[in-house]
């Protein structure tokens, strides 16, 4: 209807203009890709050529149109296949329309027959509305184009508010700090000062029975992280204190944790 | 109207508002505010102690007021607006040579059928129009704040479905979408009638073959 | 003024605007604009054929028109504008219930820090957060003009010393440092610390110990 491609004169090709859109779906090659681009796609193009030849949609004579779209397919160079896909896919449709019309009916059919054409009719129809639904759209008055909504100036909205604070809110927070540090140096102290000490005692209390231990096994026993970690550190602080010595004789070979008695030993 | 009366007064002695104070309030409110205000809205103005009934009356005299001016006041999905009357256009674009952007067919057409179809997939919008539908195209749309993803499809690929927004019916001045004429009124068989001459004269018939022919096809 | 002439027709039989058509477009600019429009403007609206004063003695007729309502035509330095009073403004904040915003935990601790051990060092208040602090923190603060340098510690480094300023009392409603809140409130987060378990008994030693902590530190 109000397609603005068909209404403008269409189009210069290699500067002579084109005085008319196509009648039927022979269109010269250099024109092809405006040609495309003037249509939203091959039910556009099917509905402007069921209405140029005023056809009854609901009647559409099959041959004529797929003669027509092979004509169409035949004049695209190779480049212009991905241009006109969508209108090569609904070539095929047509021809299958067209060849199933063909085809002798069954002399029993179990269901009422569909008639081939119905579906594409269905979808001329949908399109057709939803083009005239966009054309109604587009008529209606739009802000910004046909009306512009009341806006002055609110003296007080440009004030950026500042965060409030209220002294009770800093006292919270203080006290929260405080406890926050409280809990904090607790925690810490705590676990180093018995953990890592409880596990050094554990393993000199495993060295008094047995003069050496395999390495491995002060480990073997432990299942948590922590007790891993602090009986690792328990190790390394007992060796710093000179109260057992780690021996390997080979490399790779297995270590061994020894007791060091000595008067040292607290 | 002519003794303003301190507002912090009124507001504190209790829920006694003076209608011309009411007036003038939502009046003040619905100018500063260029997006639409809910009744909801209107009520907080007072702190929640107008009731609906009341506004109603402020609005319609409001209305009253402006009739003879440049500006109207109207409802739209999202509430009230005032908002220039079509005829001071020609005026407003001398002031802003800014025009909105025009969309193409192919964005109208999206759109259109996201209106009409809603929820839609991508997928269900490229099987009616018969063509890909470009991701540009959708975004066109969203960053306009016309459509939004509601959700996604079940199926395989959970495709999003498309809907249209409250702003979209505000801003082509639509109360709901209910408003929008269905779309088998749309004579879509007025392609079978001749298209090349102009048909304004023949409105009538065309309408009607294309009624008929529509029933026949459903 | 009942009679809207269609303005194309006036526009194209030339510059004969009556005076209330040309109030009305006026009007309507200005209320669909923010931003202030210059008499160059308001000329523009009539393609440049109404003279500066016609264009003030509509001004004039306007600025009487809205005197007793919420809004005002006032003259500012960009041009022409209408605006709120600010009578209406104790309604507009309800409509737009800005929630204050609120500094992050990190800035009022920071403060906090600073005014109850000041003066501190950067490094101070590290220690007691347990964090690093931000310069983007000192910034928020000093900007808001609420902390201030008053000096350097003599140590390696010479950090800044940081101590609440004379505004800062005045922008919490205090006569002096003494009045931040102190031991009631302490009553009251203990309180609410201890909620998990039942420390009722014990709250007396509780707090005697929470005072301490605080005048070991000070």
């Amino acid at each position: 209807m109000d397609n603005p491609a068909l209404i403008s004169p269409v189009a210069k090709v290699l500067g002579v203009p084109l005085m008319e859109t196509p009648q039927d779906l022979y269109i010269p090659p250099e024109a092809l890709q405006i040609f495309l681009e003037s249509f939203e796609g091959p039910l556009d193009l099917l509905l402007y050529l069921i209405r140029k030849h005023n056809l009854d949609i609901l009647d559409i004579p099959m041959a004529e149109l797929t003669r027509q779209y092979i004509a169409y397919v035949n004049t695209m160079r190779a480049d212009q296949f991905e241009l006109a896909a969508e209108y090569l896919l609904m070539t095929a449709l047509l021809i299958d329309i067209k060849s199933r019309m063909l085809l002798p009916r069954p002399v029993i059919t179990l269901e009422e027959e569909t008639d081939p054409r119905a579906e594409l009719v269905r979808r001329l129809l949908e399109y057709e509305r939803i083009k005239q639904a966009a054309l109604h759209l587009h008529g209606l008055p739009l802000v910004g184009r046909d009306f512009m909504p009341a806006s002055i100036w609110a003296d007080f909205v440009v004030e950026k508010r500042l965060p409030d604070v209220n002294p009770q809110d800093l006292c919270d927070t203080w006290l929260a700090l405080m406890e926050r540090l409280r809990l904090n140096r607790n925690h810490t102290i705590r676990y180093e000062t018995i953990s890592v000490r409880a596990c050094m005692s554990e393993i000199l209390r495993n060295l008094q029975s047995r003069d050496n231990i395999p390495f491995t096994e002060l480990f073997s026993d432990i299942t948590s992280i922590p007790k891993f970690m602090a009986s690792f550190l328990a190790l390394l602080e007992l060796t710093r204190e000179a109260l057992i010595n780690i021996v390997q004789t080979e490399r790779f070979g297995t270590i061994y944790v020894h007791a060091i008695q000595s008067d040292r030993g607290e | 109207m002519s003794t303003p009366s301190s507002p912090t007064e009124v507001s504190e002695e209790g829920p006694v508002f003076p209608p011309d104070q009411i007036a003038r309030v939502i009046e003040t409110a619905l100018l500063i505010t260029p997006e639409p205000l809910a009744i909801h809205d209107l009520k907080q103005l007072f702190a929640d102690e107008i009731d609906k009934k009341t506004l109603l009356e402020s609005l319609a005299v409001l209305s009253e007021k402006w009739r003879d001016s440049g500006i109207a006041l109207v409802a739209v999905a999202g509430g009230w607006r005032f908002q220039s009357k079509p005829e001071m256009q020609i005026f407003l674009d001398r002031l802003n040579p800014q025009r909105p952007p025009r969309y193409s067919r192919a964005v109208m057409e999206t759109l259109a059928v996201i209106a009409y179809r809603q929820p839609v997939t991508r997928g269900d919008i490229e099987e009616i129009r018969g063509v890909a539908v470009s991701a540009q195209i959708i975004k066109t749309l969203e960053s306009r704040g016309w459509i939004e993803t509601i959700g996604q499809r079940d199926v395989p690929g959970r495709p999003y479905l498309y809907a249209t927004t409250r702003q979209f019916l505000d801003d082509l001045n639509l109360l709901s979408l209910d408003q929008l004429p269905s779309l088998e009124s749309f004579n879509s068989l007025e392609l079978s009638v001749g298209e090349t001459e102009p048909v304004d004269e023949e409105t009538e018939t065309t309408q009607e073959s294309g009624e008929s022919a529509i029933q026949e096809s459903t």
